[in-house]
């Protein structure tokens, strides 16, 4: 082999610590390393250039480049040896900047292990061999998962483009969080005003299918051919009949049925239509009530549907979708309160949450927009919100901020002055954070002009008295304890992944932080991707997002799907497991282990028992590598002999 | 009729379906058994069933696959074929399994260690506990327990675990018996001890792969990489850092696998005491992954899977 | 030939780290950026996961004379491969505790969890190996001359053979 | 439970001013067949003042007595009192540092021991005699007698500690009492503070805050607060008067340690429980309950 080896100065990040030229002078004594040579900058623009010119110059047919992590550049060097005629992958990169300069002092020792990571480079890509992308169609559909705003954003932004798009819901509408909400901050207007026509042109855009009250299953495949199974939960209602005329929901007798959409502070008919600007506007019957499916007796709804749409044997259906890339918009949930003992641990009627709250405001919520509190349906005249329920909270495991709470609080404190004049508002704060155009003259306005009483401390206590809740906390502004006669009590509860998210990312083979949110591909870089190639992120379920960063999100999601399917074909990458026919045993080990499914159990053409690689579903970890004891199925470019070569490199094999 | 003639008879009567079975014919001498192919009513007649039958002759059954073989089985054995069949390594369709219950067999390197060379073996029999041996033209009479097989004095299933055919009476357990183990005895010895025990013990080995080529569970045949050295896990150097590499692969493929049948170490021209490795071995993954190989077919490696919360191992922050 | 044979004679130690690429290798990157001060004597491996490490690589690197392994990976539960290092934890801890019959120690192998944004953690996790395998010394060779005086045989080890050797 | 046997430390106040607590405690363990050993030559856990003072003296104090329990060849000892407990699980937890513990061998005649555990004793009929014991020995239950339960600060906290029911909304009295046939109103301040710190300092704020309580049960109708705790009762009960003053009220709350009240209703002798030992005359609520 002729190897050329650079090594980077990187102006004086490397340099500065490490004696780059005596670097380059030892590594050029490595077996077949023909030119070793350093540059300023290898990166740049001229250093490419050199090496281009150094590969034609010495007839190289591998490359090192020592600079910084291969996480930065190597791919930015791949694509220069491939430009001059080599394979991509006889290429090796050694860590000199962040594994060596950045973090010794000592410019000796530094560059004693400069240039024993560039021996295991040299021993590594000696190792090597070239591999080669397969190229593979693209299926051209995308499929969101999750119809919430973000979720109704990056439908439509990618119909639009004239991508077909699949829409699955697990509620029976689509609409999310947003379509509970009365007003939104920071403008105050009304939330279903903006968000209602958007629901409609999805359920009247001729790209976009909607699955409501339907689940992710099961994924299989890879990015541009995901095979999804979706489950369509049994509604007994036929839908394609459904009018959404909601006669039957007038004569259902089973009235107590818990009502979702309202937070369960009211009740509906065990057939319901959530509400009226519902999409899909379709009647769903909740089996755990209705009478027909729980005692056998009743039928009323069958009897009165005019298109005899309800069907009470129906049973989950199961369809398969193929899709080319997948959005997540998966949202959120609200964290159970009920952990605060002290604030009534879910047992005061009067002590609700947000999302309840706003039902309370909203006109088409159960109450009719007039604020009426839960336990004797009386008019409040004290209303106190406490903020940071379950948010930057660690003893409760909810050491991360939800990010919007502060702003919806400030609002629901205005909609509390504007529904009842008289009343007078407290907040209880951590701080206040409002980092958002017009966010903090927002608050402001909240505390300035309708007198919302913003008091900096936490709520120690709350408990009944009488008919009203005695509110005890720390005012640490000025330093006293404060106790609040309140009527009603609003726990602004922080957010939590979406329930089953845990399930949703091992389906999609995507990872979630400690908090349960699903990674992004880099934090700043990759807000949107995930490690997943075709898996793309919007909205909550990466992280706590108000309505304008989810709408963002939900179009930057969209946008990444359609630069994946401007490609005819995509190239798949090299590095996976391959089989080693004629050594296999057949013991199927590696099939076992293989989290993706990527091994199949095959056959020779003498009909042995052979492990089978499916390049394009290997995701290149290398599980299956450890289990076989022969070293039959190996993983390109971190092969056995690679890894040991590097392991060798700097434990040379003792001799005697 | 006796457990022999049984054993013949099953065997006489499944022969016609099979390719061959297997079992042990006398070898040289009364005290030496070779393995028996028999293919024929003939062949069958040369069976034996004793204390001589020491070798596992599971060890054979993985490049049979294929063919219909049947095996005839100690308890010992039995386990490798249990461990075989649930690593797919053989089908269970294609083969007949004859056991009986062992009363364990002679260790002819504990023998030798009492009697010196064994050249001129007039005759060998196991009555009771007891082993009459007619050697160099003199008559001893040895405790069985002396001579036997270090396995056998703790064996807790005398009896083959799976079978098609089951010549005899079923054989009782031993109770081991009290004291420290020798690997007990062994992990009472410093780290640098034992590091000096094994560099001695790896000059002597001399790399003949006897222990490999014995072990039931060893099954890349010729792609071992001790031979193919593709991946180069070890070089071909016979120097004791190679040769130890060499053993420590060994133990790590057989980590949840090892049946602890002994064969490696009887198996050792070199009586290097390879059986300390694989009770660790066993010692290790039993108490890990509560799992003892070779007595479940339908058992998964405990090294193929995992819990997401492993209560035995303590988590490394 | 590059100075590697003679690393004792810079006060350094053999160590050699297997991470994988999602988390611990970013977690190093991530401390070399926040420039956290770490000991030199460590050589990295870069591996896609923890489950693509073979316990062999660990021994062979042993055997070798290496005077210490650091294996790091994604936090249990994190795996970028999902199920990566679950494999890893029970290939690894097996190792780790097989260790001591071979005489090796099994404190100069070490195997944890840094993910990528625990730089202060990775910082942390180098120094107490690095200065653990320092207070152990450097390990001992196969290559090391036997004294043929001491009788090893495993009889003259044990000194007795009540219950018939191994 | 036959010939369960624990090591029992009654601490100070057990031998003074709640003579009723230790005495009914007693009596009730026995009757559930568990023979309390009183702690062998204890002396005082040093309370509140010595810790203020001197942490390490603070730890000898329970040190030694913890070292009295093991020579006693146990490992648990029990306490009624909230304040002795918190201070020999201080103890028990300081020790565990090698440097303390020297501290606090230096300061002893014998080594304070690493392994013993202390509890209380409501957790100790919670979680080793158990409920279904406690209900089978029930005779006289009382469900006209309607009560809350106050468990003060310390009972629960420092929750890390004292690793004992909900810190801020515990249960285990109400569990107790509810077994015994008694009704137990949920009571919202179970957890507020009696002010029994500030009782000599500043009388006014320890009056409030034995005021606030006390209101609040009346106003929950209860005939009387149940306690676990010597300092609790003795604010609530002892300064019932004061408190009254100081607030302008009326309350003639008896204030029962929960033991009274168990043994009441396993029919056991008002004498043995000491009631007559309390400052607020329990009878008339009791007769209104149908106690005799």
């Amino acid at each position: 082999m002729h190897i050329g080896v650079f090594v980077c100065h990187c102006g004086s990040n490397i340099s500065g610590t490490v004696d780059c030229p005596q670097t380059a002078k030892a590594a050029g004594e490595f077996p077949d390393v023909v030119y070793s040579t350093d540059e300023m900058y290898t990166c740049s623009e001229p250093g490419q250039e050199s090496i281009i010119r150094a590969i034609k110059e010495h007839n190289l047919d591998g490359v090192v480049v020592a600079s910084c992590s291969p996480r930065m550049h190597e791919a930015t060097f791949r694509r220069t040896v491939e430009r001059a005629g080599l394979n991509p992958y006889m290429f090796e990169m050694a860590n000199i900047r962040e594994h060596v300069s950045w973090v010794g002092r000592d410019k000796a020792l530094n560059t004693r292990k400069a240039i024993d990571l560039i021996g295991m480079a040299v021993a590594k890509l000696r190792n090597g061999t070239p591999l080669f992308s397969e190229r593979f169609n693209v299926t051209r559909k995308l499929m969101v998962i999750g119809g919430g705003v973000a979720g109704i954003q990056a439908a439509l932004d990618a119909a639009d483009s004239g991508i077909e798009v699949v829409l699955v819901e697990r509620e029976t509408t689509i609409g999310g969080k947003m379509a509970k909400l009365d007003k939104t901050f920071p403008t105050i207007d009304c939330s279903s005003c903006v968000l209602g026509p958007k629901m409609v042109e999805v359920a009247q855009h001729p790209k976009i299918t909607l699955y409501a009250a339907s689940e992710v299953d099961n994924v299989s495949g890879y990015v541009g051919n995901f095979t999804v199974q979706v489950r369509k939960r049994a509604v007994y209602v036929d839908w394609d009949a459904c009018t959404g005329c909601g006669l039957c929901t007038e004569k259902c007798p089973s009235r107590k049925t818990p009502d979702p959409f309202n937070e369960l502070i009211a009740t509906t008919t065990a057939i319901n239509i959530p509400f009226p600007q519902a999409i899909p506007k379709k009647a769903t019957i909740n089996p755990d009530y209705c009478l027909q499916l729980t005692k056998g007796k009743c039928g009323v709804c069958a009897k009165v549907c005019p298109v005899g749409c309800i069907d009470f044997e129906q049973q989950d259906k199961i369809e398969e979708v193929q899709v080319g890339a997948i959005v997540v918009a998966t949202g959120y949930d609200l964290f159970d309160y009920s952990v605060y003992k002290q604030y009534g641990a879910g047992k005061l009627p009067d002590v609700i949450t947000s999302l309840q709250y706003e039902r309370l405001l909203n006109a088409s919520g159960p109450t009719g927009g007039h604020v009426l509190r839960p336990s004797d349906g009386a008019e409040p005249k004290h209303v106190v919100f406490i903020q940071c329920v379950g948010s930057r909270d660690k003893s409760k495991g909810r050491a991360y901020c939800s990010s919007f709470c502060c702003m919806y609080t400030a609002k629901q404190a205005i909609l509390t002055k504007s529904h009842l004049p008289d009343s007078q508002s407290y907040v209880f704060y951590m701080d206040i954070r409002s980092p958002g155009k017009g966010y903090d003259e927002f608050t402001r306005r909240t505390q300035e002009l309708y007198g919302a009483q913003y008091i900096r401390g936490r709520v120690s206590s709350i408990h009944q008295h009488g008919s009203s809740l005695v509110v005890r906390g720390a005012d640490t502004l000025a330093g006293m304890q404060v106790e609040i006669k309140a009527d009603l009590v609003v726990l602004a509860v922080g957010i939590e992944p979406s329930r089953n998210s845990q399930k949703l990312a091992a389906t999609l083979h995507i990872s979630a932080d400690t908090d349960g949110f699903f990674m992004e591909g880099h934090p700043k870089l990759k807000p949107v991707e995930t490690n997943t190639a075709g898996v793309f992120l919007a909205g909550c379920c990466q992280g706590p997002r108000d309505i304008p960063t989810s709408v963002s999100m939900g179009s930057a999601a969209a946008a990444k799907a359609m630069v994946l399917f401007s490609n005819e074909q995509l190239e798949s990458d090299p590095q996976v497991a391959t089989v080693n026919a004629t050594r296999c045993v057949g013991c199927y080990k590696c099939v076992k282990t293989c989290p993706f499914g990527a091994i199949l159990e095959s056959e020779d053409r003498w009909k042995n028992p052979k492990a089978e690689v499916l390049p394009t579903i290997c995701k290149g970890c290398g599980i299956c590598s450890v289990t076989c004891p022969h070293g039959a199925i190996q993983l390109n470019h971190f092969t056995d002999n690679q890894l040991l070569a590097e392991v060798n490199a700097i434990c040379p094999l003792p001799t005697i | 009729m006796n457990v022999l003639e049984t054993m013949k008879k099953c065997i006489r009567e499944a022969l016609p379906d099979l390719d061959m079975v297997m079992g042990w014919e006398q070898g040289f001498d009364t005290l030496h058994a070779t393995p028996l192919f028999m293919e024929t009513a003939e062949d069958v007649d040369r069976l034996i069933l004793g204390p001589t039958c020491v070798q596992s002759l599971a060890v054979h059954l993985p490049s049979l696959k294929g063919k219909k073989i049947g095996v005839v089985v100690k308890g010992c054995d039995s386990r490798a074929v249990v461990q075989l069949l649930s690593e797919n390594l053989l089908n269970r369709e294609n083969l007949v399994i004859f056991g009986f219950g062992c009363d364990g067999v002679v260790s002819l390197s504990r023998l030798k260690k009492k009697l010196g060379a064994l050249d001129f073996i007039e005759s060998a029999e196991k009555k009771d506990d007891r082993l009459c041996i007619e050697i160099n033209g003199e008559q001893q009479d040895l405790p069985f327990d002396d001579i036997c097989a270090p396995k056998c004095l703790t064996c807790s299933r005398p009896n083959a675990i799976i079978s098609d055919h089951f010549a005899g009476p079923q054989r009782t357990p031993r109770i081991p018996a009290k004291g420290k183990t020798a690997l007990e005895k062994f992990e009472e010895k410093s780290l640098p001890e034992r590091f000096d025990f094994w560099k001695a013990q790896m000059q002597r080995c001399v790399r003949c792969y006897a222990c490999r080529d014995s072990c039931p569970m060893c099954v890349c045949r010729d792609h071992c990489v001790a031979v193919s050295r593709n991946p180069h896990f070890v070089s071909q150097e016979a120097t004791a850092s190679e040769n130890f590499m060499f053993q420590l692969i060994h133990v790590m493929h057989l980590a949840g696998r090892c049946v602890s049948c002994g064969e490696c170490e009887r198996a050792c021209p070199m009586d290097i005491p390879l059986g300390l490795l694989r009770a660790k071995s066993t010692e290790v993954t039993s108490a890990l992954f509560n799992q003892e190989a070779g007595l479940d077919q339908e058992a998964v490696l405990p090294l193929l899977s995992f819990n997401i919360e492993e209560e035995t191992i303590e988590e490394h922050d | 030939m590059p100075p590697s044979n003679d690393l004792k004679d810079g006060g350094e130690l053999r160590i050699i780290g297997f991470l994988c690429n999602w988390c611990s290798y970013s977690g190093a990157d991530a401390a070399g950026v926040a420039r956290l001060e770490q000991p030199t004597d460590l050589r990295i491996i870069r591996t896609p996961c923890t489950g693509r490490i073979d316990p062999l690589f660990i021994l062979r690197a042993l055997i070798n004379g290496a005077d210490g392994v650091l294996v790091s990976g994604c936090h249990p539960g994190d795996c970028h491969y999902v199920e990566g290092n679950f494999h890893a934890r029970r290939r690894l801890e097996t190792l780790k505790r097989i260790l001591p019959i071979s005489g090796i120690d099994p404190e100069r192998f070490k195997y944890t969890w840094v993910s990528a944004s625990e730089s202060g953690r990775w910082q942390e996790t180098v120094r107490e190996f690095t200065a653990k395998i320092h207070a152990l010394g450097p390990a001992p060779r196969m290559t090391d001359v036997v004294s043929r005086s001491k009788d090893l045989s495993l009889e003259g080890l044990l000194l007795q053979d009540e219950n018939g050797g191994a | 439970m036959n010939n369960t046997v624990i090591a029992y430390y009654p601490g100070c106040s057990g031998k003074g001013s709640s003579a009723e607590y230790d005495l009914s405690t007693r009596t009730v363990l026995r009757h559930l067949g568990v023979d309390a050993l009183e702690v062998e030559n204890w002396s005082c856990c040093g309370s509140s003042p010595a810790h203020a003072v001197d942490h390490v003296l603070s730890a000898a104090l329970s040190g030694r007595n913890l070292a009295r329990v093991r020579s006693m060849g146990h490992d648990l000892v029990t306490t009624p009192c909230p304040s002795c407990l918190s201070n020999l699980k201080n103890a028990a937890h300081a020790v565990r540092d090698d440097d303390v513990r020297a501290k606090v061998n230096s300061l002893l005649d014998e080594e304070c021991p690493t392994d013993v555990e202390a509890i209380s004793t409501l957790q100790f009929f919670l979680e080793q005699v158990g409920l279904d014991t406690i209900q089978e020995a029930v005779v006289n239950p009382m469900p006209t007698l309607r009560v809350v339960c106050y468990y003060g600060c310390l009972t629960t906290r420092p929750p890390k500690l004292m690793c004992f029911d909900d810190p801020e909304n515990p249960m285990s009295m109400d569990n107790i009492l509810e077994c015994c046939g008694i009704e137990v109103i949920p009571f919202p301040l179970k957890v507020d503070c009696c002010g029994a710190a500030f009782g000599m300092p500043r009388n006014d704020i320890s009056s409030r805050l034995s005021g606030n309580i006390l209101n609040m049960a009346s106003e929950l109708e209860a005939d009387a607060v149940v306690v676990a705790c010597p300092l609790c009762q003795m604010n609530l009960d002892l300064r019932q008067n004061q408190v009254n003053k100081a607030c302008g009220t009326h309350h003639q709350m008896p204030i029962f340690y929960f033991t009274q009240l168990m043994g009441l209703s396993m029919g056991l002798s008002k004498k043995n429980l000491g009631l007559s030992k309390l400052a607020v005359n329990p009878e008339p609520c009791l007769a209104r309950a149908g106690v005799r």
